[in-house]
């Protein structure tokens, strides 16, 4: 069966499963374990324009099928990326999404400008969960404005493909998913991770050195796959699905809810090779289930195509 | 899994056969698939390329150190690693010690198994632990010819107090003698003051860790970077690191 | 050692356990199986003026240390709860705290109004996490200004102890516990559950009835941790904290975080006795941890108390 | 635990000592921890008083019934119950049938173990499957002195087709017969139209639950109200419901 995924502005990818941002690093660190060009593409680590120091440590925690991390965006900058990531990654037959952070509108800007001058970048994911240094430190990714005057800044610098990654820390994950589309994002990502925190009893502190943290893994997955299938009913856009995922049931699950791709993260630290695994397995799983392609499962449970009501009332109406 | 002991109250030792983790470098760590979302980091205590066999000594002190202490004989276990850097071997012609405390004890029971055929000198371990039943590895150090020097925080075995008591008198006959440390924080860091933070004093940390290949930037602590201080990764430039690569306060 | 917990406006529990509000029923259902009489309270379901019907089953579905419900907020309306259900609970040796909800402001006025003429009923406990109906289908729970008018409004009805319930599916919810605080609540409880959605794969619809769902459980844990140490640096009034309880050491986790009682809801469907298993245990474990009385937990990690900041540096700085 | 069978592919038997589950009324449930958040739902295929043993017969399906399938000789099983509503004995002066299909059969098994012996005219079982190697308890029910028939979804044994040939027929010459009724919820609805939603057919319904016992109103059914259809909980109103009680399309 082909796997391959046709995105905006000719972003092509193998198969639907990209590696998530932050997880995944800049490659090489993973690539003794996992056969990089099995993978529909990779995101990496957040960057800045110039280098973040991060978080004081502990900066993992773990939770019920979850964890928290609290790397507070560490990275040497995109300059060292472009001169030192960006050579490996272009060897490497997978499709590389730079994942851009700022703190002010016009870093995201310069961040965006600076990768689009560079080759090998195929796609920019524009992680909007970073505080807004100039209107209080609330993320940019809880407020609809704020989150589009970003993405018209970096429409502004770049013809590569664009997607918003849409944090779920917020009451209107949709109407911001709209106010980027509107500002000229060519996809949306979904989602980052939870603002969560845990408590080291035994030192009776936050267990964490940034004291919150995020929360991502198996834990978060009905959050993401609620918020999208409400984002894929919206906008117009495709929407990569991400939060969770540790199966290819997982992947179906969100590819049913409107995802046309997806992201894995928290997992790969378990099993490096459970992404490689799931591409494989893709093919049947999809066929069992009675579908004819990868395109045919993509938004089959959203109203309309789903057989959602008429069956539920089938049953006890 | 290939062999299981309990050295001490609470504590356990199992033997994995795998040609690739038993040619590890002492001080580098396997990362184990236990229960929860993460992998546990383990140091290896023995490392047996003739045999293919490495062995992995840890405390019991959560869910994923119980459920690996409650695995049966024959089970196979998911271990990602070798992991880390580890120890360098040490210049023969100089003097060298070893220092651990409680299950930073393994680790540099594997150095001592591959260094000491090599020294000229007989080496010397300070093994500390809190009580008389949980010094690890006090026989084994002792058939390798090291000289063995016992604290106990509670005194029951050796002498009161922690290793650094012995350190300090080593280091004073040894001014420049190298040294390899492996054990809590606290202990780290007065090795670190006592021994002036030195590029042939080295110390092998622990740090909560996601990936364990140096991808998520989980595992750092605090280094002494050209431009200030800046944070290194456990897994990937450590977890051995040498005392003027460390900030402590 | 002493539980036992006083609250404002008088109202005391021999112990910081609470059964949380739509898991345990009216108190008759787990009455055989549970000793009420050990619990500090029991938080009955959601009671609305009138019946209300609830959604379409499925109801329930099961996600990674978590579960999904749309009960919809099924309940037989107030007065039949005075009628029906109260003589039982007024027999019985706990506070009883009675939920409320309701689709407008005067709907919540209304159950507060008749449940305040009933002798037995110890606290209110306002779950604002109901669609507005006049303002278009937005929760009260999500914006602070409705969240202030339905706290009014059922303080100008009572003198019972009130507490709100915080909704996390907001951007917003320590300003939403500070406006409700403001318009005369005397507790914040925290939290409820987080919406979330699950698809049934073999039959390509969402899986639960009601499309949505709100995910409770330790998947949620995290989250509710961070919202009851924000909240409790924020409010002056007590916080009663929830969300994912399952344990002795979670329940130390929000009392540390600045809860000063608990409620225990989904874990209950797995170990209906882990409530008492709980209070029997806490004494035990909170003199181990090095604590004299319930009290000195309360709070013990929020900056200031907890030695947070100097034990991390004494680490790494 | 203290017995283990394998009835049919993919279908296991347990057999459990306690002699409050052995005390149940057919057609109640037991609430059962396994893996996951949630019990799972269960009903007991064998209930014997005198050994103070209770059976239930699953199948695998998913996460807590193959942990269960799983579980060794001996366990111990974290059961609440006996949870619901069972069945109502039959008015022995009338025929009655039974009408099972796939898992439902097994708590149709238990009703016939109790009644068969005060039963004056010999009753009928009407046993469903979807091929030969999935028919439960045939044997059983033939040596209880049942007339069994059988239907299989593709013909490899009895009839081809679903229970509900045969019963059209065994209520066609017992238009006042009792019925009681346990399956997939397609085959309990075309049981309650044939039958005419009657007051005595009785029907085990199934439905994904929370507390088991009445508190979440998570496993709800649409009934038939006194003012309209109102929700009904499988847990505690059931599982058993008589036609009359239920909406179906
Ligand atoms: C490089 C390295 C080598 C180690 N070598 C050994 C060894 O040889 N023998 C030994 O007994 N222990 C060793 N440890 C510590 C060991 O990793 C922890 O004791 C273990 O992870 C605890 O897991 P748990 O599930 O039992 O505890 P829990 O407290 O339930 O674990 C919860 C989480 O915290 C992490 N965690 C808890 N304690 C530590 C710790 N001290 N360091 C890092 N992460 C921790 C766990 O990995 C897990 O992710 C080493 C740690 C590191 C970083
Ligand atoms: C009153 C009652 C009696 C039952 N008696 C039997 C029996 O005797 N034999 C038998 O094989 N099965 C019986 N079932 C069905 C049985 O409960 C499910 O097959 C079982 O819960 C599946 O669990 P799982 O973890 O293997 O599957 P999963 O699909 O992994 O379970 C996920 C969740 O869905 C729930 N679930 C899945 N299928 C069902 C279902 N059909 N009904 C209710 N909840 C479900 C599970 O309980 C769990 O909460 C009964 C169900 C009910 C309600
Ligand atoms: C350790 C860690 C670091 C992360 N760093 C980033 C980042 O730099 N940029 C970003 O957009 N998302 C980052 N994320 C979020 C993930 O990309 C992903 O959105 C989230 O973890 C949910 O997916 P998962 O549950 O599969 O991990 C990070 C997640 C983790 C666990
Ligand atoms: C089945 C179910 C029904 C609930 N009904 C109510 C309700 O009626 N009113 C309310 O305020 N909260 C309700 N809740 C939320 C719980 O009281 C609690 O806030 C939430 O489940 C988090 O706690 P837990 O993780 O311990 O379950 C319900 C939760 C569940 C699981
Ligand atoms: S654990 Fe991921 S970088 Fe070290
Ligand atoms: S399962 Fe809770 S009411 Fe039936």
């Amino acid at each position: 069966m082909n796997l391959a995924v046709s995105l905006p502005r000719g972003l092509k990818l193998k198969n639907p499963i990209i590696a998530a941002s932050g997880t995944f690093g800049f490659g090489p660190e993973y690539a003794s374990f996992v056969d990089m060009s099995v993978l529909g593409g990779i995101s990496v680590k957040g960057l800045s324009p110039d280098p973040w120091p991060g978080n004081p440590p502990p900066r993992v925690w773990e939770t019920p099928m979850g964890i928290l991390n609290s790397i507070g965006l560490q990275n040497h900058g995109v300059e060292v990326f472009c001169q030192q990531d960006l050579p490996f990654l272009r060897e490497t037959d997978t499709r590389v999404v730079a994942n851009i952070i700022g703190h002010t509108v016009d870093e995201y800007r310069q961040v965006a400008a600076r990768l689009s001058r560079e080759p090998g970048i195929d796609a920019l994911e524009v992680n909007i969960s970073c505080p807004n240094i100039k209107e209080g430190g609330m993320s940019f990714g809880q407020n609809p404005d704020q989150a589009a005057q970003v993405m018209a800044a970096v429409r502004f610098e770049t013809d590569l493909p664009v997607m918003v990654k849409i944090s779920p820390n917020t009451t209107y994950p949709v109407e911001i998913a709209e106010a980027v589309e509107d500002a000229g994002a060519d996809m949306i990502s979904a989602i980052n991770t939870l603002v969560g925190m845990a408590i080291d009893v035994k030192h009776r502190r936050p267990a964490l050195g940034g004291v919150t943290g995020g929360l991502s893994g198996p834990a978060i997955k009905p959050i993401a796959l609620r918020i999208v299938y409400e984002v894929a009913q919206t906008v117009k856009i495709p929407v990569v699905g991400m939060g969770g995922i540790s199966s290819t049931m997982d992947v179906v699950e969100f590819l049913m809810a409107g995802a046309a791709a997806v992201m894995v993260g928290t997992i790969t630290f378990q099993y490096p090779r459970r992404m490689q695994e799931i591409v494989a397995e893709l093919p049947e799983v999809i066929t069992e289930l009675g579908f004819d392609c990868l395109q045919d499962v993509v938004g089959s449970a959203l109203p309309g195509r789903s057989n959602a009501s008429s069956m539920m009332e089938a049953e006890y109406e | 899994m290939v062999k299981r002991q309990v050295p001490a109250p609470g504590h356990v030792e199992l033997w994995v056969h795998s040609p690739v983790l038993a040619g590890a470098t002492p001080g580098q760590f396997a990362h184990v698939v236990t229960q929860g979302t993460l992998r546990r980091p383990i140091s290896f205590s023995r490392l047996d390329v003739d045999t293919g066999n490495a062995a992995m000594l840890f405390q019991v002190v959560g869910v994923g150190t119980r459920w690996l202490a409650n695995q049966e004989m024959g089970a196979v276990l998911d271990i990602l690693g070798p992991l880390g850097r580890g120890f360098p071997v040490p210049d023969a012609r100089r003097p060298w010690c070893l220092v651990g405390g409680g299950v930073g004890i393994p680790p540099l029971f594997a150095a001592a198994s591959q260094w000491t055929s090599a020294a000229r000198m007989t080496p010397t371990a300070i093994l500390g632990a809190r009580t008389e039943s949980l010094v690890l590895l006090e026989e084994e150090f002792r058939q390798l010819g090291h000289v063995v020097w016992i604290t106990t925080d509670d005194g029951s075995r050796g002498m009161k107090g922690t290793v650094i008591g012995p350190l300090a008198r080593w280091l004073a006959k040894n001014p420049q003698g190298q040294v390899y440390a492996c054990g809590p924080t606290a202990m780290l860091r007065a090795v670190g003051a006592i021994s002036g933070q030195r590029d042939d004093v080295w110390m092998a940390l622990e740090q909560r860790m996601g990936c364990g290949v140096g991808a998520c930037l989980a595992c750092v602590v605090l280094g002494n970077g050209p431009e200030g201080p800046d944070y290194r990764r456990v897994c990937t430039e450590g977890p051995v690191f040498s005392g003027e690569e460390l900030i402590f306060p």
